[in-house]
Parts: C-alpha cells; structure tokens; sequence
C-alpha cells in the first residue's frame, strides 16, 4: 500500500546521495515539481536514468545534481539542444557528466528487463553502429534454438523511480492515461517509487487508454497539482510551450541560468 | 550557407518538406521522427496520401493530427490515434518485426553510404566538440522498417566523407554490409534534401544525386557535398511545389503556430 | 488494411489443411463460431495452439481437425475434464494427438517472442520440473552480464490466429475489452489473423481498459454476432454455464459428442 | 474414500476451505487457482482479510469478487479488479519477479517434498492411464511466489511416494534443491487438506503432520498417506469452523450457485 505523503517528505526520504533516479516521462506528464524538490533538497553525485532527458534534467544538471546521465534521446523537445546538459559534457560544468547512452529500444528493453525480474532483455538492435563501444551494457547474444546472434542489453533497476500521473486514490493505486511512456515499467523496475499526481481522489473511475498502478506496488504518492508543468497533464492541463522556448535562452548562459533556478526553484516552495 | 536562391513564392525548406512528401504512398505505414519528418508525413497525409499510418515513437499508432505535433508525445497524436500503446511496445511489436514500411529520419551528418550521426561532432566521443542529443529511436528504425527515408539540409557539415560516429546504420562500408549485419530492413531509399534528391546506386550503394529541386545546379550540390558526389546520368530537375502543396503546409504551420501561443 | 469478409469465406481462405492455428482467449471472447466454420469446412491434421484449449478445441479435437496440439492448461473452465481431449491423448479417438506442452508463462512468452520479431523468449520458468524433457523449445540460456542461466522458449509463429472481439469499424480497426489475455500478441505473432467480431460499427467509442488492434495488422474480419457464445462477450453477452456443465455429459460419450456436432455444427449455418 | 467424518453441522471440504482461508494474512498479494483456492481466497477477503490482493492468471489484479468467480475468466473478476493486464504482463511484470507473497495452488499427486503434479498419471506421457489439464500457471507460480500454499483433498491417490509428473517443484529431492535450481520462492510452506495440515520440517523440508482438523485421528492421516508420513511432536487439532466463517462461505457458494442459472 503506497503511503500518502507531502512531496518534500517524500523525496528526503526516497532519493538519497549517490542514488541511481530515474525521472520518467515521454513529453507528456513529466515529473517537474519532483525534480524541482531534488534540487532544493541539494542531492549530489546522482545517476540520473531517462530515455528522453528534457528540460527538467537540464535543472538537474546545471544545478550540480548529477554525475552521470544514462540515456538515449538528450533535447529540448520541439525546441532544439540542452545548453545546461551541452555545457557539462563538453565543458565540465558544473561538474563532468559521465554518460551512459543507448537507443530508445534498448533503453525501453533494459527497463522492461528490470520489471520483469530479469538480468537481461534481447532486442535487435544497435547493431553496426558505434553505441556498444561506449558500454559494457549492450552485449551479442546468441539464439539457443536458430544460433542467430542478437543484442543483450543489462536490465535496468533504478534506486528510485519519479513520474508524474494524473489521480491516485486513498490506497495509493495510481490511474494515468494519454501518453505513458515507459512509465509502469520504471516504476516496477525501480527498488522504490513515488508517484507525483494532480489529484488524489476518493474513488478511480475508469478512463479509455488508462494505465492503473496498483497501490501495493508504488512506494509512496504526493499530491502535486499542475506538478507536470510546463509539461503537460492530459485532462488536466496543456503544455506551456512558450516556457520550453524561452528556457532555450534561460539555458543558453550560465549566470542566466543561476538566476532562473534562484528564483523559480530554490525561493519557491515544495509545490513550486 | 550554401543553400539555392529560391524563386520568391517557396522557400528552400519548403521545396525539401514538399519533396519529401510526395515520397510517401497513400496506405503505408511509416514510422516519423519529430521535425521535417513529422512536416512533411502530415504534408502527405492532407494531400495525396490520406490513409498513410503515422506511427509515433511516443505509442501513437495511426496519428491523424490536424496540426503539426509539437513534440514527438503531443497530446494531439494521443487524442487522433487508432491505438496508443506503451514505448517498450511501440519499438517491440511494431517496430522490430519489420510492420513499419517506411522510416523518416532526420540527422546532422550523413556519409556517401547513408550512415547517420545524431550523437557527437568534433573531438572524441567523451570530449566532443558538439554533444547532440543522440540516438533516439533512430538505430532501430533504419534497421528494421522496410525503407528509410532521410530528410537533411545539404552542406558541407552535414554531407561529410565520414560520419563522426555512427548513430544509425545506412549501408555501412557499402554492398552486402547490411546482410552481413543481419539488417532486416531495405536501408535508405531517398535523402532528400534543400538542393535535391539522392538516391543509393544499385550496384555501389553509394548515394546518387537523381534529382535537383528547381533552381539548383549540380554544381551547387557537389559544392555543398563533403565527397565527390556521384550525379546520376539520368538527372532530372522536380517539380516545384504545387499552390495546393504550399497553401496546405502554410496551413499546416499556421494553425502549429497558433497552437504554441 | 483488414478485409471484412463473411465467416465462412474467412476460414475457407485463411486456414489451411496442416496449418499452425491459435484460436485464443482466456475464457473470455471465445472464437467458437469460428472454429464451428472450421469443423464444418472439414479442416484436417491442424496443429491447433491455444494456453487454455477448452470446449472448442475439444469440439474441434474430436472432429478430427487436429494433428496436434501445443498448449498449457486443458480443461473446462469451472467445470472440469476435457473428454473429447482426454479420449485422443489416452485412446487416440478419433486419432492419434501429439502434444507440446508448457506452462501458462512459457506459452505467454512464446507468443511476445513470436509478436516482437525474435526467435526466442527469456523468462524464469520450468526450471526443476518434467516439462522440458518433452520438447525441444525449452532450453537454458545464460545471461551474458551475470552468467545466470535462465531459461529459453521459441517463438511462436502461428500461421494463423484467430480471435473474437466486441467490435471492428470498416477499416478494420478492432476494439477489445475485459480480459484480453494474450489476443494481442496472439494475432501479432501470426502470419495472418482472422477477427470475429460481435458487431461492425461507423466509429469505435474508445472504452476503458481497451485493446485496439489497427486494421493494418489484421488480415480479415468477420461479424459474427453471438460468434463466442457459450463464452461471452463483455458488453454484449454473459457467459452460458449451463452450455460449460452439460458439455461435460455430452462429451463423455462418443456417440453423444457425433450426435451433438451433427446437429448443432454440421447442420448449422456459417452464423452458428 | 477415507475421509473423517464430518460433524453433521460442517463438511470436511468446509473445514479444509475455512482452515485455508485462515492461513492467508491481511494485505498480502496471493495469486489464486480456480477452484478451491479461489474459494479459501475469497472467503478470506470476506471475512478476516479485507486488504487481501488477489491475482489470477487472466491478468486481474486486485479482483474483488462478490460472488465466487465460476473460471479465472469471469468477467466479474475485470469488473471489481484495480487493474486488468494482458497474461504476458501478470507473468513477467508481477509474478516473476517475486512481487507476489502467496501462491495458492491445488494438485492432482503430491509427494513428500510437496512437488505437485497436475500433468499425467499412471502409464507414461505418451500415453498416459489419465491425462490432466496440464501445468497452467503453477510452475512458475510456485517457483516465484514468497510462499506457496497447497489445498488438496488427502488419500492415496493424492499423497503419493513419487509424483507420476513434477508439474511444480516444492523441494525437489530435498534440502538445497530450490536453492541449487535458482528458484527464488521460498516454496510450499503448508498444505491445507480435509484431514489436517502438514508443513515442511525445517531440516528435512519433508512434509510434516501439525495439525488436524476435529474429529480427525493420525491414524486416519497416515492412512490416507502414500508414503510414511512424519507427524510432529507438537500435533494439535485445529478450531472447527465458527458460525461466521460458514455462513460466510455458504453465502458465498449460494450467490455462485445463483449466478449459474
């Protein structure tokens, strides 16, 4: 049964120094407010898991939270590049980012591999490019029926999952719909969970398209209104596409930058 | 930049967007990445092609948007699609057994061969010059839909002799190297670009300029190349795009436009 | 795009003499007017695959349709034994009947595997038990990370699957809710897949806990009003567990089972 | 058949029913067999574990039945469930990984070491004297399940020295066996039966008399064992059914029985 929780207790006690994180979400139902929290919360030396890195790992990184990205699609979506996440791998600043990358269908595998209670998924997949130099994740693997060789990827098992929905009930079983990603499979492959939502309900009436989480499976759910934003929050809100323009300027200088998170993030509170 | 000097009614961009369009077949299904991509698939979905699958790598299947999709997970491709599945199963069941008939890549490099960079340029890959946002979906796309389709600006940074690395396959170091690597799809088709249409030799695999957009020179398009580009014998000039094509991508664009506000 | 097509043009082109066929479903939407189609169209030395064979694959077992069987749990749901079954495995009437048997996981595995593309499946299963030294689709695999050896299934590639579902609209889009078990993969795994459906409507109405299947991966649908029947259809009609328990006594008998098919398959229209 | 007999106001498979119901703790997550074990799950719900999660293999978590589901398909199990899934997903995202604390199986033979068989029996594979409905779930049910609970009808022909068929493994050939094949459930930690109750020796892993039902002597356990059966020091007899429980229950089978018509 997944406790009930303010975000900021949630976090403290969830994501912890050194903690691999993965912030879930594909454009849709981004888990903003939660990032936001890790950084006022001042964690450091994270491993920070995502297939689509957006805007909120941007945060994450200029604001010194990380050490090392695993990943397999790093933008601003629909927009163009992350300054914040340019500027630590090509300038080290505020520190290195180490980086883990993959493709989309490795990274949704690994993921799925990790849910499943599995050390490995197969795909085909990466072969012929240059992405399995760069880590000992991505193997061959033959076929024990055909002898054909395929792709390994290692699963993947975050410390903490975060993702964003859009109600939970009172047992903390999570409803979402729209776009879900790979959500589920991060949440279930994940060690411990907190499900951000806009609103906890008494009862979860049934939605087209919904994915449902049951409570018994997620850690802990903290009621976050609009804690999506600028993303956006199908039913219950649209994406403020004017920010993800503007942050392309916001990000672009260092000291801009400072600036923004000063004010946005760490003066404003845990529902900020 | 060494793009054309277009006639005054249509834009370079424009000319490529429309190119690409016409390349899709009314009742394929084709897997889009967001971009030119995703402008010119809706392009031919409110022309001449209306029942073309738009698969999105978000889990949309079927996409029918009336306005360009902002990013790859708009809430307008979750609300107009047939189905919307999970990411694990969008590149699992649908991409990977070779249901998709057509990819639509973009990249920021290409080699003679149609192999893509979208990851680093410059320096080495733990110091690059620029870091891109990488692979994406992209690796499994050209692997395995039936053809690719690329779509890029021509010039000398993105048409280069060899990619910095290798993000998404094309046909490798060239004939048989798909087979070798145990790529089920066809391989790029067409890269069709702001100064014209290439195409991979039959024999070589090498990419062949077949087609210049109006107003072009093969001259202008060997100069905007980072090898000595192959032109076809056969070369022809396109057609430029038609005032329906114009009217409907502005339309297109106007109402995204409108959107964003 | 699927073809809408009568029932019985359906089965006369898609299933063949010696074909792989799934007729699927997990107690819910039960295909059974399709498999009375290929009874009375004569089919023969089918290797009929299905998790949960119950009283259609009995039917279609001791019709004579089938060669063997591959398959994980047979019975009759909530009543018991399977006779027509019980009579071709034990006393081969009215042939002899090879089966490949698995369990639910397995099978389930087989499916994805067959669905994604791949030859072979990885899970955690029959390790320890007398299954695998029945059939060569089980076998050890080691991860290529850690070593642990897992175990290995072949896909499954059915020639041609078979469903039921509530709805289809003209394109052949297919819309399915309540338990859907493993159609979806089922009908991906396939070759080719035939979709009965209780009706044809202008506009699928999207419904909570829906499975869509789009038209482009389907190769024919038929109306078949009533088509699952004594199963049901969630939405259209409530299971017949008179039909499930007196099955039991019709079956026993040889005599009684030919005399029952007579009348209620043979003599019966395409739409029974 | 050398059941007990009953006391006129109880049956032994009510008191098998009720002492398995007993033994299934508020808010863990079982995953429940047709049948008896959905019985014993859902008159526990009822009575004194109303946070019981009950899955079943058709992909309902959570079900909340009013009635007794009449197959693990009944619709009424995707009604009341918190959620539905496919049957690959409750495999792979929910059993196999060992997020189920119970798993709550029956068995055609059964041997000392609690393996289950539910395959064949007598003859051989091929042609076996009585062909079963084959594996289903179990074998990964009890492979990766926290605990496994086994409720099955005690005689000669279920208690036997050696299974015709390990369908599911308990403890193997004895201690280290689940350890040595990697199966990460702790195995079958009771079987209910109408005669009594037997739990592993927590050496030996055989399976040990520690309970019997009223009204039911060793003498009649033993005798209905295939093998000799060990019985613990510490043998008790177990509360018969109370009021509650069999009101309970009959309400339960009278609304199923209502529901068949």
């Amino acid at each position: 049964m997944a406790k009930l929780v303010p975000l900021a207790d949630a976090v403290a006690e969830l994501v912890h120094d050194g903690d691999v994180v993965a912030l879930e979400g594909f454009t849709h139902l981004i888990p903003f407010a939660a990032g936001h929290e890790i950084i006022r919360q001042g964690r450091r030396e994270l491993t920070l898991v995502r297939m689509t890195p957006d805007v909120i790992y941007d945060q994450l990184i200029g604001a010194g939270c990380a050490r090392r990205l695993v990943f397999s699609w790093g933008g601003n979506p629909g927009v163009g590049s992350l300054h914040r996440f340019r500027d630590a791998v090509q300038h080290a600043w505020p520190g290195p980012l180490e980086l883990e990358e993959h493709s989309h269908a490795g990274m949704a595998n690994r993921y799925v591999a990790g849910a499943s209670g599995l050390p490995f998924a197969v795909l085909r997949g990466y072969t012929g490019t240059d992405l399995p130099r760069h880590t000992a994740n991505i193997r061959p693997v033959n076929c024990p029926f055909t002898g054909e060789t395929l792709t390994a990827v290692a699963a993947l098992r975050p410390d903490v999952t975060v993702v964003h929905a859009q109600r939970a009930d009172r047992a903390g079983n999570v409803q979402m719909w729209g776009i879900t990603g790979v959500q589920k499979e991060a949440v279930l492959a994940a060690h411990r969970s907190l499900v951000t939502v806009e609103e906890i309900v008494a009862e979860l009436t049934p939605v087209p398209g919904q994915v449902v989480l049951p409570g018994w499976a997620v850690t802990a759910v903290a009621e976050v209104p609009g804690g999506a934003h600028p993303s956006y929050a199908q039913g219950y809100s649209v994406r403020d596409n004017d920010f993800y323009r503007a942050w392309d300027a916001v990000s672009r200088d260092r000291a801009t930058f400072r600036d923004w998170l000063d004010r946005h993030v760490h003066r404003a509170g845990a529902t900020a | 930049m060494s793009g054309p000097h277009p006639p005054a009614d249509w834009t370079a961009d424009e000319m490529m967007t429309v190119a690409a369009a016409r390349q899709l077949r009314d009742g394929t299904a084709c897997f889009v990445g967001i971009g030119l991509p995703s402008t010119a698939a809706n392009l031919a979905r409110v022309t001449h092609a209306p029942n073309l699958v738009l698969v999105y790598e978000s889990g949309c299947l079927g996409a029918k948007p009336d306005r360009l999709p902002l990013s790859i997970g708009d809430g307008i491709l979750a609300d107009t699609a047939d189905a919307v599945v999970s990411v694990p199963e969008v590149f699992n069941y649908w991409l990977q057994p070779g249901r998709i008939d057509v990819g639509f890549l973009g990249a920021a490099q290409l080699d003679r061969y149609g192999n893509l960079n979208t990851t680093v340029v410059g320096g080495d890959y733990t110091t690059p010059a620029v870091r891109l946002p990488g692979a994406g979906g992209a690796p499994e796309i050209a692997a395995s839909c039936g053809e690719v389709v690329v779509i890029v600006r021509q010039n000398l940074r993105t048409f280069t002799a060899r990619v910095d690395f290798v993000t998404s396959v094309g046909y490798g170091a060239g004939p048989g190297d798909r087979q070798r690597l145990g790529l089920r799809g066809g391989g790029p088709r067409l890269v069709i670009t702001d100064l014209g249409v290439l195409e991979p030799d039959p024999v070589s695999c090498e990419l062949t300029l077949t087609r210049l957009h109006p107003g072009v020179t093969r001259e202008q398009a060997r100069a905007a190349t980072g090898w000595d580009l192959a032109v076809a014998e056969s070369l022809t000039t396109g057609d430029p795009p038609t005032a329906h094509e114009l009217a409907v991508l502005r339309a297109l664009q106007a109402t995204t436009d409108g959107s964003r506000r």
